[in-house]
Formats: C-alpha cells, sequence, structure tokens
C-alpha cells in the first residue's frame, strides 16, 4: 500500500514538471468530482494527484474582443455567475449547468468534464457546436486543438503523458446567431444523459441559416461533431422539412451502445428529436440578436 | 358451535378436505385441541406461524383468546410489515 | 379505570383532546436538525477499529476454498471471519418482517458456506486498525469459487431446466409433494366462492399479465453497527435497526449466544421502510470484536447496500377480472410469482390476501409463488407485497372501467368493501374506511380539473392489513411533576411525538414535560419490530395503558394526601380533584405537587405495560395521479398528486400526512424509474443512487393529502396504522395516468422512457 | 509520504488536522474533528447528505479532499445555529415537520442556507431544483420545500422589519 502523493502547483510550468516527474498513473485534479468516486470505489490509486486549482490562469474568466478565455478548472457555478458569457453563450452555460447537483456545480470544471471523457458529458456537445478550442500546455509546448479532437474514446483522450488542458477559447457571439444544448435523462436531475444535442447556428438578415454545427453526445464513444446535421440546416430558414431533415440525419449518425441507461433504438430516436428541438431554441436565440 | 373456516388447499392437506367444520370450543386453544382430535396433526400446520381471525379480529399470536358460540374462525398466515 | 376509559371514548366522539391532532414540535427535532443525533455509523469508542466484508463477485458459485492467510499477516489486522466461524443452524422459523423466517437461512445470508449465492454475497469480513488496511486484507483474501450456472428472472427461475440454488429445497405446499429441488419455494393459496362459476357469469373479463422490477428501500442511511464484547463474553452491539429486540434475537441465534449476554442500543435510524428488520452487519461485527478484543464499527457502503440488502422483490403477476355490464365485479383471479431473492420468503402471499381486498368480489382466487433465484434476499419494504398484486388489479379495473366507458372513480364506488365484507382470506372486515376514500377523492378538486393536451389523470386504491402485537412502555413520574416515557421501538419517523402526545393526553399535563425515550434492550421489556404501521397502534396503546396506570397511581397518591378513599379523587387537566360533597372546595393537587410528595406517600410513582396488541384497524387509500408524456422521448412528468387515505385518527397529523407523501412518492420512483439492472453474468449494474434513480426534488410536484378520520374501536384515540397504505396505490395510479396520457396500456413497470417510447412508437407503427 | 498538515477554518474556528491525501474532507469533519453531523450516505455526490458550504459555496464534502481545506472556510450543519440559536430554517423545518428520520436534514439544511443566502426570494421550481442534489426518502420532499419557502418569507420580512 503506497500513500497517494498530493502537489498542488502555483503556476503552469510547476504543474507541467509536477506531472513530467510524476510516475505513470499520476492524476490530474481539477474539480475533483469524478476523480474522487474512482478513488472511493478503488478504481484508481495514483501514486500522485496534482491539483491544479492552485494555478490563477486555470480559474478566471477573461473576456477579449475576440473571445472569451476559460480557466479549465473554473467551477461550473462561477461560470454560470458570469453574466456576460451566460448572455453570449446560453446553451453551453446551460450545458455545464446541467452537470450534476447544486453541490457538483460547486466543484465540477469544464476541464475535467472533458477530460474525463465520457461520451454523456453534457458541457462537450455545447461546446463542440460552439466551435470552443482548448489549450493544452505540456513539457513539449503549448498547443491548441479543437474540442472534438480532444476525446479519443471512452476514457481515452489525445493528451499525452504531462499534458492538462489550461483554458479554453470560445468566441464572441456573432450577431444572428444563438446556441442551444438539450439532454434527454429520465428524471430531472442527477443523472446521466441517454442522449444529447449541442446546436449553434447563424442566420443571415432574411433568416436563412448561413452557418451550423451540431454536435451529439451519449450516441457514440465520443461525442460527434456532425456534418450532415449542419448541411441540413445551412441554406433553409430552418422550416419544417429542414428540422426534420436534421433529425434524420442525427439519428443516422447515432451508433449507441445498450446499456443501463438507455436502448440503441430509444438513443437514435430521441438524438434526433433533441437536435431538432435544439436547433428551434438556437433559432429563436438567433432571431433574436 | 363455532364456524370454522379454511382455506381450501389447506383444507386438502389437514382436514380431508373440509372448509367448514363446526366445532365447539370456548377459546382458541381448546379448538386446536378439539381439531387436532379429530383431525390428527392440524396442530402441526400451525407449527410454522399462523395467525387466527375470530369474528374478523387477527390474532397473530394466540392462545386463550374467547370463541363464543355463533363465532366464526379462519387460520391465515402471520403477517408482518415493512 | 373504566372511567378513564370512558372519558377517553368520549373523548373520541366529540373530538375534545388537548393534544392529539396537534402538531407540536417534535421532542427530538433539535438534535436532528443541528447534526446532533446520533445514527448508526456515528458512535465514537475508545480503541475501536474498522471491519470490511468481502463479498461475492460471481451471481452463483461453490466456494472451493478460502485462505485468509495473508490477510492475517498484514500489520494492523486484528481479526478475520469466514463462513467457517459461524455455527450450523437448524431450519427455524420466527415471525420476520413480512414473512416468517428461517435462521438458516439469516446466517447463510450474514455469511455464505458452500456456496455464494448472489453478487454482493458477504464471504468473509476483517478488523483492522483503518479503513486502508482492512481493503487492503480483503484484497489478500484468496477465495477460490467454482462459478455456476446462474438464473436472475423469476420465471427462468422457475423453468424445469434452470440451476438450482438449493439443492435441498423441495416446493413447499404442492401436493403430492415434488420428488426434485427446484427453485420454487413455496405455493400458497387463497380462494373464496367459485371462480369456474364467477367467470361464467362475468358478461365482460379483463385478463393480462403485469410485471414490476426489484426495487431498493433506498433508505439514505447504510447499514452501520459497532460491537463491543468484554472478556466475560457479553456483546454490546449499537445500531441503527427497526427493532433492538430484533437484532438481539437474530444475533443471539446466529452466533450461538444467550440472548441475555447481548445487549442492544438503538441508534437513530436514517429510515427503513422495511429493509432494517434482519441483520447483515451486526452478527460480523460481534465475531470480529470477539476475536479482535476492540469495538468494531462496520458501515456499509451504498454499493453494498443495493447489492447485499433489501431490496423487494420483481414480480410477474397475471390477473384476470370478471365484471357484468353495469360494472359489478362476480370474479377475481390472480397468479403472483414473486422473487425471493437467494433464500425463500418473499412477500407473495401478502400480495394474495391483499390484492383483491379494496373491492366485494363474491368469487375470487389467488395463487401464490415463492420463487428463489441468484439476487439478493428480498426484505420487508413498506406492505410488502401488496403493491405488485395491486398494480395488476388497479391497472385491470381501469382498464374494465375504460372498456364499460364508466367513470374508474365510480366503479371502485360500486365495488368498494366495506364493513362486513368478505376477504379473500377469511374473515369479514370490521369497521373500515375505503369508500369514504373514494367519496373523499370525488370531492377534491383535483378529480374534475381540467387536463390538457398528452396529459392523463389516474386513480388507484390500495389495503394493507396493518398490525399490533407485543410492544413496551414505561411511564416514570419526575420528582417535578415531569415524565419519561420510555418505549422499546426506534423512531423512525416522528412517533417519540406520538407517545408523548399520548401520555400527555392521558395524563393532562403540559406536553413539554413529557420526554420520550427509546429504551435499549436492558431498559425496556421486549418489543417487536418498529414496522407494520404498529407503532403508534400498538406501542402507542402501551404507551396510553401505562399513563393510565399512572394516573391510577396518582389518585391513590392524593387521596393518601388527602387522607380519603380513592374513590373520591378524579384526576383531571393534570391534577387530583376531590369529589367528596363535604371537602369539594379542596384545592386540586397538581402533578408536580403530588411527585414531590411521592416519598411520602409510597416511593417514586412509575408505570409499566406490556402488551398483545389486537385490533389493528386496516387501511385504505386512494390516490390521484395527473401526468404528461413526452410523446417523441417517452418522457413523464408528475403534474399533480393526492393521497387520500382512512387513518382512523392522525395523532400528529403533520407526521400522518408525511407518511403519505413520502410513501407516495416511494411509490412514483417504482412506477417510472427505479429498478435492478443486471448483466448477462448476474451482477448488479446500478449499484448506487446515479443510476439507481430514485425520484428527486425537482422530479415532482406537492403531494397533496387528505386525512379521512374513521376511528377504530380497538385503539383508545381511534388510531390505524397508516405507513404502509401509501406505497400500496401509487403504480397503479401512475401508470393509469400514463396509459391514459399516452392512449396505451402500460402493463410493466418501470415506466421508463425506452419502454414508453418503444410502446408509443410500436402503437403507432400498428397504426 | 509523511500526512498532510492541514491548516483550515471549520465553523468559524480555526482547525488543524493531519490527513492522508485519499482523505475526503468528509472522513476528517467525522473521524477526526468528530463533526458527525455531515452524513455519508452514497461517497460518490448523489445524496447531498454530506453537504457543506466551502468559503460559501456548497459542496458535497465526500467530493473533497481534506488536503483541499487548506485555506478555505467550511462551515457544516454544526455551525448553522448560531450557538443555541436556531437559523430560521431549522426552526422551520421543526415547525413544519420538515423531516422525518433526519438522516437527511442537515444536508437539506444547509443546501437550503446556501440557496437563500444567494437568494432570499426562490421561487417553488428554484427551491426544487437547487434541491435536487439532497436525497430524501421519507417526505416526498413537500414539507421540505414549505419550509424553505416559509423560512425564506421570514427571513425577508425580518429583514425588512429587523
Amino acid at each position: 500500500m503506497n500513500a497517494v502523493e498530493y502537489a498542488k502547483p502555483q503556476s503552469i510550468d510547476d504543474a507541467i514538471r509536477a506531472l513530467n516527474n510524476a510516475p505513470a498513473g499520476a492524476r490530474v485534479l481539477a474539480g475533483g468530482t469524478d476523480l474522487l468516486v474512482q478513488l472511493r470505489a478503488g478504481h484508481v490509486r495514483p501514486p500522485v494527484i496534482v491539483d491544479l486549482k492552485g494555478i490563477a490562469e486555470l480559474r478566471r474568466i477573461e473576456v477579449t474582443a475576440t473571445g472569451f478565455r476559460i480557466g479549465a478548472a473554473v467551477a461550473g457555478a462561477e461560470l454560470g455567475e458570469h453574466a456576460q458569457f451566460a448572455a453570449e453563450w446560453p446553451g453551453v452555460t446551460e450545458a455545464f449547468h446541467l452537470i450534476g447537483s447544486t453541490q457538483i456545480q460547486g466543484r465540477a470544471t469544464m476541464g475535467g468534464n472533458l477530460c474525463n471523457a465520457s461520451p454523456a458529458a453534457d458541457s462537450v456537445p455545447a461546446l463542440i457546436a460552439a466551435g470552443a478550442r482548448c489549450v493544452i500546455v505540456g513539457a513539449s509546448g503549448t498547443r491548441e486543438v479543437a474540442v472534438e479532437e480532444v476525446v479519443s474514446g471512452p476514457g481515452k483522450t489525445t493528451l499525452a503523458k504531462g499534458e492538462f488542458i489550461s483554458e479554453f477559447l470560445i468566441a464572441r457571439r456573432q450577431a444572428h446567431s444563438g446556441d442551444a444544448y438539450l439532454r434527454f435523462i429520465p428524471r430531472t436531475e442527477m443523472d446521466i444523459a441517454v442522449a444529447s444535442a449541442g446546436v449553434c447556428l447563424t442566420l443571415d438578415d432574411k433568416g436563412l441559416c448561413t452557418a451550423a454545427r451540431v454536435s451529439l453526445g451519449a450516441v457514440a464513444p465520443t461525442a460527434l461533431l456532425v456534418a450532415d446535421c449542419a448541411k441540413a440546416l445551412i441554406g433553409t430558414s430552418l422550416d419544417d422539412a429542414a428540422l426534420a431533415k436534421l433529425a434524420a440525419a442525427a439519428s443516422a449518425a447515432c451508433a449507441p451502445i445498450n446499456d443501463k441507461r438507455g436502448t440503441i433504438e430509444f438513443r437514435t430516436k430521441v438524438a434526433g428529436v433533441l437536435a431538432r428541438r435544439a436547433a428551434t431554441i438556437a433559432a429563436q436565440r438567433a432571431r433574436g440578436n | 358451535m363455532a364456524t370454522v373456516i379454511l382455506q381450501a388447499a389447506f383444507a386438502r392437506r389437514y382436514t380431508d378436505g373440509q372448509t367448514q367444520l363446526d366445532c365447539a370450543a370456548s377459546n382458541y386453544a381448546a379448538l386446536v385441541t378439539a381439531l387436532e382430535a379429530r383431525f390428527p396433526g392440524f396442530s402441526r400446520s400451525l407449527d410454522s406461524g399462523m395467525a387466527v381471525a375470530i369474528d374478523g379480529e387477527i390474532y397473530q399470536t394466540p392462545l386463550l383468546e374467547p370463541i363464543g358460540p355463533d363465532s366464526e374462525v379462519h387460520f391465515l398466515p402471520l403477517i408482518g410489515g415493512g | 379505570m373504566g372511567n378513564e376509559k370512558e372519558a377517553l371514548k368520549a373523548g373520541i366522539e366529540q373530538g375534545t383532546y388537548k393534544w392529539v391532532g396537534t402538531r407540536p414540535i417534535r421532542p427530538d427535532g433539535a438534535d436532528k436538525v443541528t447534526g446532533r443525533a446520533a445514527f448508526g455509523a456515528d458512535l465514537d469508542l475508545p480503541g475501536m477499529v474498522t471491519g470490511t466484508v468481502l463479498r461475492s463477485p460471481h451471481a452463483h458459485a461453490r466456494i472451493r476454498s478460502i485462505d485468509t492467510s495473508a490477510a492475517r499477516a498484514l500489520p494492523g489486522v486484528l481479526a478475520v471471519v469466514t463462513g467457517a466461524d459461524f455455527p450450523e443452524l437448524p431450519n427455524e422459523v420466527a415471525a420476520g418482517g413480512e414473512a416468517p423466517i428461517n435462521f438458516r437461512h439469516i446466517s447463510e445470508n450474514v455469511i455464505a458456506r458452500a456456496k455464494v449465492l448472489y453478487d454482493g454475497h458477504a464471504v468473509a469480513a476483517v478488523a483492522a486498525t483503518s479503513a486502508e488496511i482492512a481493503a487492503e486484507a480483503l484484497s489478500r483474501i484468496k477465495v477460490d469459487y467454482e462459478v455456476l450456472p446462474h438464473v436472475i428472472d423469476v420465471l427462468d427461475a422457475m423453468r424445469e431446466d434452470a440451476p438450482v440454488l438449493h439443492e435441498g429445497l423441495i416446493t413447499n405446499g404442492v401436493e403430492p409433494a415434488p420428488t426434485k429441488a427446484s427453485n420454487i419455494a413455496g405455493r400458497v393459496e387463497f380462494a373464496m366462492g367459485d371462480v369456474a362459476q364467477g367467470f361464467a357469469e362475468a358478461e365482460i373479463i379483463i385478463e393480462r399479465s403485469y410485471t414490476t422490477a426489484a426495487v431498493h428501500q433506498g433508505y439514505i442511511e447504510p447499514h452501520a453497527c459497532v460491537a463491543s464484547v468484554t472478556a466475560d463474553g457479553a456483546a454490546t452491539i449499537w445500531c441503527s435497526s427497526q427493532g433492538q429486540f430484533m437484532v438481539r434475537e437474530f444475533c443471539s441465534k446466529v452466533l450461538s449466544m444467550d440472548i441475555g449476554n447481548i445487549r442492544v442500543t438503538p441508534a437513530e435510524i436514517g429510515g427503513g421502510f422495511g429493509g432494517k428488520t434482519t441483520v447483515y452487519l451486526e452478527p460480523l461485527a460481534v465475531a470480529l470484536a470477539q476475536r479482535s478484543g476492540r469495538p468494531v464499527h462496520m458501515v456499509m457502503t451504498r454499493s453494498e447496500v443495493f447489492r447485499a440488502s433489501g431490496p423487494t422483490s420483481g414480480t410477474h403477476v397475471h390477473i384476470k377480472l370478471g365484471a357484468k355490464r353495469d360494472g359489478s365485479f362476480v370474479a377475481g383471479e390472480m397468479e403472483l410469482k414473486y422473487q425471493a431473492g437467494a433464500f425463500p420468503g418473499s412477500p407473495a402471499f401478502l400480495g394474495g390476501m391483499t390484492g383483491f381486498s379494496c373491492y366485494e368480489i363474491p368469487h375470487a382466487k389467488a395463487v401464490c409463488w415463492d420463487v428463489v433465484s441468484n439476487r439478493p434476499k428480498c426484505a420487508a419494504y413498506r406492505a410488502p407485497g401488496a403493491p405488485m398484486a395491486s398494480f395488476g388489479v388497479e391497472s385491470a379495473i381501469d382498464e374494465l372501467a375504460q372498456q364499460l366507458n364508466m367513470d374508474p372513480l365510480e366503479l371502485r364506488l360500486k365495488n368498494a368493501a366495506k364493513t362486513g365484507t368478505r376477504t379473500i382470506y377469511g374473515p369479514k372486515f370490521l369497521e373500515i374506511g375505503y369508500a369514504e376514500t373514494l367519496q373523499a377523492a370525488k370531492a377534491h378538486p383535483h378529480w374534475s380539473a381540467p387536463l390538457g393536451p398528452n396529459q392523463g389523470r389516474g386513480i388507484a386504491s390500495g389495503f394493507w392489513f396493518n398490525i399490533g402485537g407485543q410492544s413496551s412502555a414505561a411511564v416514570h413520574v419526575n420528582e417535578n411533576g415531569s415524565v419519561s416515557v420510555v418505549t422499546g421501538n426506534p423512531d423512525i419517523g416522528g412517533s417519540r411525538a406520538s407517545m408523548a402526545i399520548m401520555a400527555a393526553e392521558v395524563l393532562g399535563m403540559d406536553l413539554d414535560q413529557v420526554k420520550p425515550v427509546i429504551g435499549d434492550t436492558g431498559q425496556i421489556a421486549y418489543s417487536f419490530l418498529t414496522g407494520g404501521s404498529r407503532v403508534t397502534f400498538a406501542t402507542g396503546m402501551a404507551v396510553v395503558q401505562a399513563a393510565e396506570n399512572v394516573v391510577e397511581q396518582l389518585r391513590q397518591r392524593a387521596a393518601k394526601l388527602w387522607k380519603i378513599d380513592v374513590e373520591h379523587v378524579i384526576w383531571r387537566d393534570g391534577a387530583a380533584h376531590c369529589t367528596k360533597a363535604d371537602e369539594a372546595a379542596r384545592a386540586p393537587l397538581s402533578l408536580a405537587e403530588i411527585a414531590h410528595q411521592a416519598g411520602r406517600t409510597g416511593g417514586p410513582i412509575s408505570g409499566g405495560v406490556s402488551i398483545n396488541a389486537a385490533g389493528a384497524g386496516p387501511g385504505f387509500g386512494t390516490h390521484i395521479c395527473d401526468v404528461e408524456v413526452d410523446p417523441e422521448t417517452g418522457g413523464v412528468k408528475v403534474l399533480r398528486y393526492t393521497a387520500i387515505q382512512d387513518v382512523g385518527r392522525a395523532i400528529h397529523p403533520s407526521y400522518v400526512e408525511g407518511q403519505l407523501q413520502g410513501g407516495a412518492v416511494q411509490g412514483i420512483g417504482w412506477a417510472l424509474n427505479e429498478e435492478y439492472v443486471y448483466d448477462a453474468k448476474g451482477r448488479l449494474q446500478n449499484a448506487g443512487f446515479l443510476d439507481y434513480r430514485m425520484p428527486v426534488c425537482s422530479d415532482l410536484p406537492m403531494i397533496d393529502t387528505v386525512l379521512v378520520e374513521v376511528p377504530n374501536p380497538a385503539h383508545p384515540y381511534g388510531v390505524r396504522g397508516v405507513g404502509e397504505v401509501p406505497i400500496v396505490p401509487p403504480l397503479a395510479a401512475v401508470a393509469n395516468a400514463v396509459s391514459r396520457a399516452a392512449g396505451l396500456r402500460m402493463t410493466d413497470l418501470p415506466l421508463s422512457p425506452p419502454r414508453l417510447l418503444a410502446a408509443i412508437d410500436g402503437a403507432k407503427a400498428a397504426g | 509520504m509523511a500526512k498532510h498538515h492541514v491548516t483550515t477554518t471549520v465553523n468559524r474556528q480555526p482547525v488543524e488536522l493531519l490527513c492522508d491525501t485519499s482523505e475526503t474532507l468528509l472522513d476528517v469533519l467525522r473521524d477526526e474533528l468528530g463533526l458527525t453531523g455531515s452524513k455519508e450516505g452514497c461517497g460518490s455526490g448523489d445524496c447531498g447528505a454530506c453537504s457543506v458550504l466551502m468559503d460559501g459555496r456548497l459542496v458535497c464534502a465526500c467530493l473533497v479532499l481534506a488536503v483541499e481545506a487548506t485555506g478555505h472556510e467550511i462551515t457544516t450543519i454544526e455551525g448553522i445555529a448560531e450557538g443555541n440559536t436556531l437559523h430560521p430554517i431549522q426552526q422551520q423545518f421543526l415547525e413544519d415537520a420538515a423531516l422525518q428520520c433526519g438522516i437527511c436534514t442537515p444536508g437539506f439544511v444547509v443546501a437550503a442556507k446556501a440557496l437563500l443566502d444567494r437568494n432570499p426570494d426562490p421561487t417553488e421550481t428554484e427551491v426544487r431544483f437547487w434541491l435536487a442534489g439532497n436525497l430524501c426518502r421519507c417526505t416526498g420532499y413537500d414539507k421540505i420545500v414549505r419550509a424553505v419557502l416559509t423560512a425564506a418569507a421570514k427571513m425577508r420580512e425580518e429583514a425588512v422589519h429587523g
């Protein structure tokens, strides 16, 4: 029984060093809402836990002329209280807010939600739809990748040993754009998404859709960015026919599993329903700004 | 004479299939003694825990509960609860 | 005494009570809102060590050998026990929480012997100086398993070719007795009239099969205990349970210890609902304490709670209901197949006894099968066995109402059981208030409120016997005239308040001068479990009688002080009054004054009473539920809910309402989302609150309640048990609402969204 | 590795303790500090029985490492009343019979306080969603939600009339 070490670096460089020097199996701690459950269940016993919450850059939300920089260790409740971000990205805000209870919101982070690499993570489809990118830091330098490129499978990421996400980059809201995220759970709270959809779209002055990104969660090993869904919307006025085509494209993109949370048939159908409903909400928002 | 009414399945096993019996007894213990005399082995049916209902009132651990001349008596399983 | 009884009866009729029916703050409330109340896991003793359990990862396996040497060698490990350390018990049956229990099975459930019978079955236990060392020790125990084929589903388990759990299990209740062992532990049949004749007379027959999933009681407090054994062999156990005397008895059997050598102190209990009417950890903790010489603290994880305690049976229920065109029921038949879990003892027979009991049905029959399979042994859960059978019956009635184009409430009213109605289990009902609950439902604005699109309204009723049984109470008068009321039943939902109210009512004293106490097994005489909705009824009756006994003594003491005959003293408003014509001007003697002078009149004043209470009044409830169904996702939202029940008399109405509300919500969870999910290897897939999906606060509307009071003549204040009934109607109330909202009949619980959506889409495809 | 020396504040009092990395805040509150009012119902953040405030923010103590408490202010159920004067939420839970067995009550009281500290006038829906992380199996939540709404109203009244 080896004790678990704990490090709380105060800078990104110190954190990189700590992770780089750590034996295999070291774990990064942000909100801890997944890691502590795994620890308690005995599923993991890392030699060292590197707590990122001491790093100022990872805890702040910055607004520039071109975008938002959201520290990877910002808690859900903190982001939810950022009025400007919530106004510009209601879909991302809602998605993040749907992760767990009020108590979980006090701890859970965007970085953690992404790197836990669950196919059902709520914030991920919304971030993908929003075109969010993340900054990955590590011993070999800093790189910037699209959110959809981070997760490679259930529980697996493309991060190299010692790398971690320092912040998320999300553009400022464009005119006539809107985003939305919906998930299906059997209860109203405290469940993991059985299927989910994030939609971000832009309209022109006549109300025709000029750009769209649609992402689905919990229907494949990773959250999906579905080009056919976007195609179904672009160039349309988001009429019923376009929305039906969107739903069909979403269902067609699903490659889900049967498990205790839902069946293949259910996930496939409901992903389409959610994509359609989310697109309707996103369109309303786009028309409103 | 009190009337003893038994479930058919119970009666098949312990009272030669008779589901309704007349029995003179002033209390539960006397009733069981009388039934045992008529149907040897009857009291064994009560070993695994049976309650008795006398005129609609259920007694889970009966012994000397009075039985009237017009009483109706039923044997039923012990009832618990959550 | 006779006069006092008369006075109480008069009080029932006039409703002139000082405390009964009021809503005072509960005596233990301050401790519970400040975190001071000590529950099962909260005790800390000097030298205390941690006990943990190694559990089977297999659904069914033979244990070839267990090697504990590596665990024992680990520094900090103080004791290790396995099944070999526990005595082999004979088959011995006693009254249990829901059904008679066999101590041999209790023992083999506490710790496996030759075979493990379910995922989570205890195999060994360790005491160590820290939780970490204990966990490491468990990982060093080598168990050589021969994995056997397993069976989970009840119908599969009944098949001829099913893997047999118990090689010696011969079906009970089948004549002639089978010659071969099977998983069918027993068959029980109840019947009245002639069902064949009844169905021949029927003009319309509804016949369907229904299923319900195994569900857990879901108490928030995991099982927890501390056991300490002194060098002379005396054991003390602190634990949360539904009965300290049950724990004492069960431990004495499982450990073959003298009952006199075990003392059990009840901790506060964090929910039970029937699930804490047996032992799991306690005998292990005692065994570890015996071997380690240290107090041993054991607490289940939530995963262990799901895998190895509770649940109640998953069931297969077949219902056939025959009626005339005017809606009158003529015949009913049910066949119930209930999972018992790994050992015999499902509440199938209770389903058979209760399912039709809301109704007057001249010809009825119930066949009940008790079936073992590779699941945790079921434990009692609120009105054990009744909700599942009732789900079938009440669904069939709803369908009948639809086919007859009748109002489902009127259909029930037409057939409602009343005083004098014969039950399928034999006796006729004495005074009951079922029809009154239907009348109250009809009068409630909920019943006639409009519904929107995709919305539906369901109604269903339910019955539970309620029980009395053995209870003890002692009332001690303190020197200043305040009193302690000691009982032997853990307070699981506010019963201290009810005990205090009843004592204060009899004594005519201020409620805040009455302090209720739950005694340990050495401080109060035997009391059966807190369960079966019996405490306010039976233990309350003991409290009333003990208080009456004290009143009698107070009158005698007053007579002594006044130097007059006791017949000239009456007790009124908490004081002795002299009725002697020439001395009536004497100032009354208060309880405090008499108590103060108790030494001069014969010593302390105290009354103890032990009774075996009969006359528990049956309970009936009717629930109304509105839902909205999302036809594209199968999602169900409960919009409005009203629970109506004949409660006899509500001693503390708030806690009675709470029983109705809590039971209703447990039933809603059972109907909508809760279920045990197993994988192909027989391992439980959702052993946690995340995926077990009990209702959360945002899932629900307010739960309206109507307390109908048809007093139970057998109780001095008219009390009927109230805790069990409210979980009986919701399964069908919800399913009927969903069925009407979706326009199709849902017969399988839970009504989870995938299941409902598949049904909706299937109906669409079928046109 | 040696144990961590943690300096923190619990219920307004400075506290020092030693812990291993893998110990949670809940473990040390209950086992080291004797603050057993925070209950462990699941150990996975799904029941809310161990709800505490960390710098005023509602968290599950089972999902916080003890070592993370360094430098933070922790408020547990034992710190909600002022001495023996109950907080209005606690008082209202008693008056409305908003508890049966009482095991979930500390978590609900702490969570409700966190809500009313932020939002003194919540709607029923806001109360229900805020408290969705606190499981109660006894009450069906009805009396709990009513108690929180009534306590909020009384606290607003108190704030106006001082």
